[in-house]
């Protein structure tokens, strides 16, 4: 075990993948000589040179389709998308191309590229470089998507991914990069896609979380100070999602609150809650609860920025009020504005 | 399926390969045609009749390593590059005997065994995919190189731009292949390019662009073959313009009543088929009747291959459910 | 009233606001001269000038951004989108930086832009041309999506969104085009945005429906013969829909039933579910069901793509059973392939 | 606000308007590093200083009902066009006197009343804008014009390609400037680009293509001005680069230290204030004790405008509640 931050983690998973597979190249803005934008790609040109370390001009759809049919042509491209939204003009090539490669090809071909992206709000790129725009990966057929909440699963995941034979979207926690977390690097320390990891272990109550709310839901139980304890749940993996360990959290504890970093309309809680609402119907003793963002873009400013985000604070009111009522508390912006 | 599929590959370079293959793609246009009339071609089907040069001008530069991405009007490329009338006709109707299973459709025709990757409805969105291809390549150096066919609509798109830009600055093996055929959909090119030659769009990313009659199979084989073996001996990427046409609207519901009249008349009179016979009869290669028997022979062969793939079973719901990830 | 096809009310909605209005133009591939690829524009051109209905270039990110710009500027253009599919090359326009504008400018700027695409499977266009995409344009503040179910409401919403202050999406179900219906035309056909509109009334059961599901969730009734009778929701639009009118129909049916045209995985449905199940805790007599397309491309075969898109058939024996049942009927891919 | 903003606009018509604009923009760019090393600063801001001619040169050009898109290296075309100072720091800290109030940040720069739009953060997203901004101008007959500011790495990216297009196709009054600045982030422009002048790729949509000396106001001004002029007698589009260069680093956090030694200083010695100065001194219009004494009152007035700007409130949460939907 390594205490590294997030960004080292990718790095190393990066290196480590490049060195055990000769087909590995990585491809994006500014990754090679810069080493990446959020220096989550440093030192790679020189360990593994040019030809398999490349900066891209600022072509999105160009460089993402380049790495779509080199991915078909046997390679495993991992692109970095500095910022999610630039996936925004490239979309079609991967969910209409990429996602479909082997469906079409009753897969005799296949698309195994990975795209890395950062992703989220908090640290003030304002309102088109901080959204988290998972909801453009999901409800595609043949795409997968993950989610690390720290060093620890940006690692495994991300070489998960690479060695996924699929296309697979690693949405990168900006906020995180920088963060410490014990890693177990090499093999063991892959993490299998579509599997969730149990964080605490409580009673109350089923926290379900996804990057960035995983620390965060980690924090509301501390504030909780014995109040009330906590199965937390960390997803990893959005698409597919762990429906079994979730299920057999909430079964136990009877509630489930999904954090999410997303907006109230929209966001990708909601299927959690459907779906284990609807499986443990007359189970349950509270109704299934989102804390959410906003449906607001991200605002620039700090305080803005903060109420945005679900805070430890805000988890910790909503948990404490839901197992006080049994009822859905409304969200804070319907509360009070003032708030 | 493989081996049958080389087989019609090599006969190319035949003397009489690429006359034959181009009356084959006539015919099997000409055949889906009727299918759309008779019901059995859903939502959309583009015709290739009359730009047959360019798909077996193609097909016969490139190796069988090469790979090839092209659009939607994919049925002529598809068959030059050696995929058989039953395998694409029987995709077109939805039949497991198609080289998709049925699940793919007119415009999803594959054939990874002989270099023709899933084509692509999305206008320009092979481009990128071929300069991937071709990225592989010169990382792996494999040798192969990449063909992206598109129309002269496509290069328009932001996708053509990127494309152009980042194989010429990356050096990489790819000939980009335009179709001008005049039109995108019913739009004709005046109204939506401001430039009368796409080859000249080369300039603003330094690489060679040439026109090419793509009505002469011979001079797109030739064109091609020179710019793939640039490609291949690391000189960069080419764009080649074919100026073609094609003779049916552009998709199967489309009578192409905004043409201005004489226009088809007029291309017609430039039939590639009709060269590459000229040609064969002028070279002592073949007769005039010799050529219309073999013309009559594949047209039988199209209607079997036709009668073959409608007969074919419907593929089974549970083949929807899989290949679905990678 | 007049019976109209879908297609023709789309028409007389474009022509009437072109009309009224001499901000509103028109811009699409083929919408002019040819009258749109589903006719969907015809006689517009002849009607309104090639000032204001123009056909552009095959370039979707350049002319929906110009369609941006020039709603910023003061005009009410309307786009179409041809393909729903074609906007994965062009989204960033409409999600980045549309929905933002307003909000930026602290109100001082607005795109009142309407975006207009055909969606859908069901005619066999395979699985580049058939996807229904709706999720690309929820969990967007400041973007609205209304779906069409006929030509009643192809009219009304079209005409209320060219009129909205912000950017609207209208994904038109193709399949739908053709199909015949009562239309009120002039002011009084105009629907408002984020009502819900109720299709049918009945007591077991409330069919949550959108788009081509509406005939769909009306078909199935049909087929229970009696067996059930629902209060048939037609959404109408999506973002923001219409919380009030499900759950005052399910206050009285007990029982949610949302029939969908998007994946299992993803779909629009979960949410719908989530929230009702939630502000009725306790109250519902089953758990809410989604009947969806599963996770997968969309087959071109035609007894396939027959099989993907939910049947009245599959809708009435999904009903069937969770009456039956009280519980979630499992969905037909998992309960056997070879059904 | 308005008032003070059009008043601002107007002086950049006085003979030492040019030079006062450039040295504020300089100041503030300088003080912003301050305020960012300070902690003052979220996210990632974008200097301009080098660039200044370009914006004041586009600013006296335009009219005031003109629109202008640019990008998130905006804070010099947002003093130019005639923002305040205190309302650009204002926003780069996130206070209510911001120009969009704290919400936007250092990329968001908007000022409508003045032709800014809400500065674009997505490379290459403003040109279709600005497009569209030129089409309603066309539609209206307003004798609006647009003008679309841009990088030199942005003209890789498929929005540039399809926005001359459609400039082009349908004529429509738009210019189209890319600063030229050598550097996209930490890339060299031979490491993303072909040719060596942008300015050349005008030729591929059959429009204008002209290289302009970016460091040189007076030339800036002229450049666009004559093509805004043929825009407005219906010419169509022009594209301009401006060929300039970034005193500091891409963004905040970075110091520049892939550019080759010497590079800096050479563009230093071209510094676009010092050309004008000269042009000032040399004419007869002011002598360099007067423009220093400008210079140092500005410098003043900036510093003043940051204190108050940081002394302003923060937004209060309702604000970030409303104006979500037009
Ligand atoms: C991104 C995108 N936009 C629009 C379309 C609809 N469309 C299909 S074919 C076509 C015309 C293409 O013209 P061209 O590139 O000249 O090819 P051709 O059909 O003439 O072979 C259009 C607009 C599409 N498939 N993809
Ligand atoms: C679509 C997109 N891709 C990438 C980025 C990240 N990015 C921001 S600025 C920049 C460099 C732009 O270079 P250039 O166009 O030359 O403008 P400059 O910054 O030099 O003014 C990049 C790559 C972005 N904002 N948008
Ligand atoms: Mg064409
Ligand atoms: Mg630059």
């Amino acid at each position: 075990m390594t205490k590294v931050r997030m960004r080292q983690a990718v790095i190393q998973a990066l290196a480590d993948e490049l060195e055990s597979d000769p087909s590995v190249i990585l491809l994006g803005e500014d990754i090679a000589a810069a080493g990446g934008a959020f220096k989550a790609t440093e030192g790679l040109l020189d360990r593994f040179g040019p030809v398999r370390v490349r900066d891209t001009p600022i072509s999105e759809m160009g460089f993402l389709g380049a790495a779509v049919g080199a991915a078909m042509a046997g390679l495993r491209p991992v692109v970095e998308m500095m910022f999610v939204e630039f996936t925004g003009v490239a979309l079609d090539q991967l969910v209409t191309e990429a996602a479909k490669v082997s469906y079409l090809s009753r897969g005799e071909l296949t698309a195994p590229l990975t795209v890395r992206a950062s992703a989220g709000a908090g640290l003030g790129f304002g309102c088109q470089h901080s959204q988290f725009l998972d909801h453009w990966f999901r409800a595609t057929p043949g795409l997968k998507l993950a989610v690390p909440s720290g060093a620890r699963t940006a690692y495994g995941l991300l070489r998960a991914a690479i060695r996924d034979p699929g296309p697979v979207v690693v949405l990168e926690p900006r906020v995180l990069y920088g963060d410490r977390e014990d890693v177990e690097f090499g093999e063991a320390g892959i993490l299998p896609l579509g599997r969730a990891h149990r964080v605490s272990s409580g009673d109350d109550v089923t926290l379900v979380a996804l990057g960035a709310t995983v620390p965060t839901a980690v924090a509301a139980q501390q504030l909780a100070a014995g109040a009330w304890t906590a199965d937390i749940i960390d997803l990893q993996t959005l698409v597919p999602w762990d429906r079994q360990s979730v299920l057999g959290s909430v079964r136990h504890t009877g509630r489930l609150v999904v954090v999410e970093e997303s907006p109230y309309s929209g966001g990708w809680g909601s299927e959690i809650c459907d779906y284990i609402a609807g499986e443990l119907f007359g189970e349950l003793t509270a109704p299934a609860l989102r804390v959410t963002t906003p449906d607001t873009p991200v605002p620039y400013s700090q305080p803005l920025e903060e109420r945005f985000v679900p805070s430890p604070e805000l988890v910790a009111d909503q948990v404490g009020q839901l197992l006080a009522t049994g009822r859905r508390p409304a969200p804070w912006w319907e509360a009070s504005a003032q708030r | 399926m493989t081996g049958e599929r080389r087989e019609r590959r090599a006969q190319l370079a035949t003397p009489l390969g690429p006359f034959e293959r181009m009356a084959e793609i006539r015919a099997v246009e000409e055949h889906i045609q009727l299918l759309f009339n008779e019901g059995h071609v859903r939502g959309s089907t583009h015709l290739s009749n009359g730009q047959e040069a360019v798909a077996v001008g193609v097909a016969a530069a490139a190796r069988l390593t090469d790979v090839v991405t092209c659009t939607y009007r994919g049925h002529g490329q598809a068959l030059a590059l050696g995929l058989t009338a039953k395998e694409v006709i029987g995709e077109i109707v939805g039949r497991t005997v198609g080289c998709a299973g049925g699940l793919g459709g007119s415009m999803h025709l594959v054939g990874p065994d002989v270099g023709l990757w899933p084509t692509f409805a999305i206008v320009g969105a092979g481009l990128p995919v071929a300069v991937g291809a071709a990225l592989a390549s010169q990382v792996n150096r494999s040798g192969r190189a990449a063909i992206a066919v598109f129309g002269d609509g496509a290069a328009n798109i932001g996708a053509f731009h990127e494309s152009l830009n980042l194989a010429a600055i990356w050096q990489l093996p790819v000939v980009f292949v335009c179709e001008n055929n005049l039109y995108g959909e019913y739009t004709r090119i005046q109204l939506s390019t401001p430039v009368s030659d796409l080859a000249d769009r080369a300039a603003g990313y330094a690489i060679p662009g040439l026109v090419v009659d793509g009505q002469d199979v011979a001079a797109v084989t030739a064109a091609v073959s020179e710019a793939l073996e640039r490609a291949r001996a690391d000189g960069g990427p080419t764009l080649l313009e074919m100026k073609t046409y094609r003779y049916s609207g552009h998709s199967k519901s489309d009578p192409g009543s905004y043409r201005p009249a004489g226009e088809l008349d007029q291309w017609l009179r430039r039939d590639p088929i009709t060269i590459e016979a000229g040609r064969l009869i002028d070279g002592g290669t073949a007769t005039a009747e010799q050529l219309a028997a073999v013309s009559s022979r594949i047209a039988a062969e199209v209607r079997r291959a036709a009668a073959d793939a409608l007969a074919a079973p419907q593929p089974a719901v549970a083949e929807m459910l899989i290949h679905v990830h990678g």
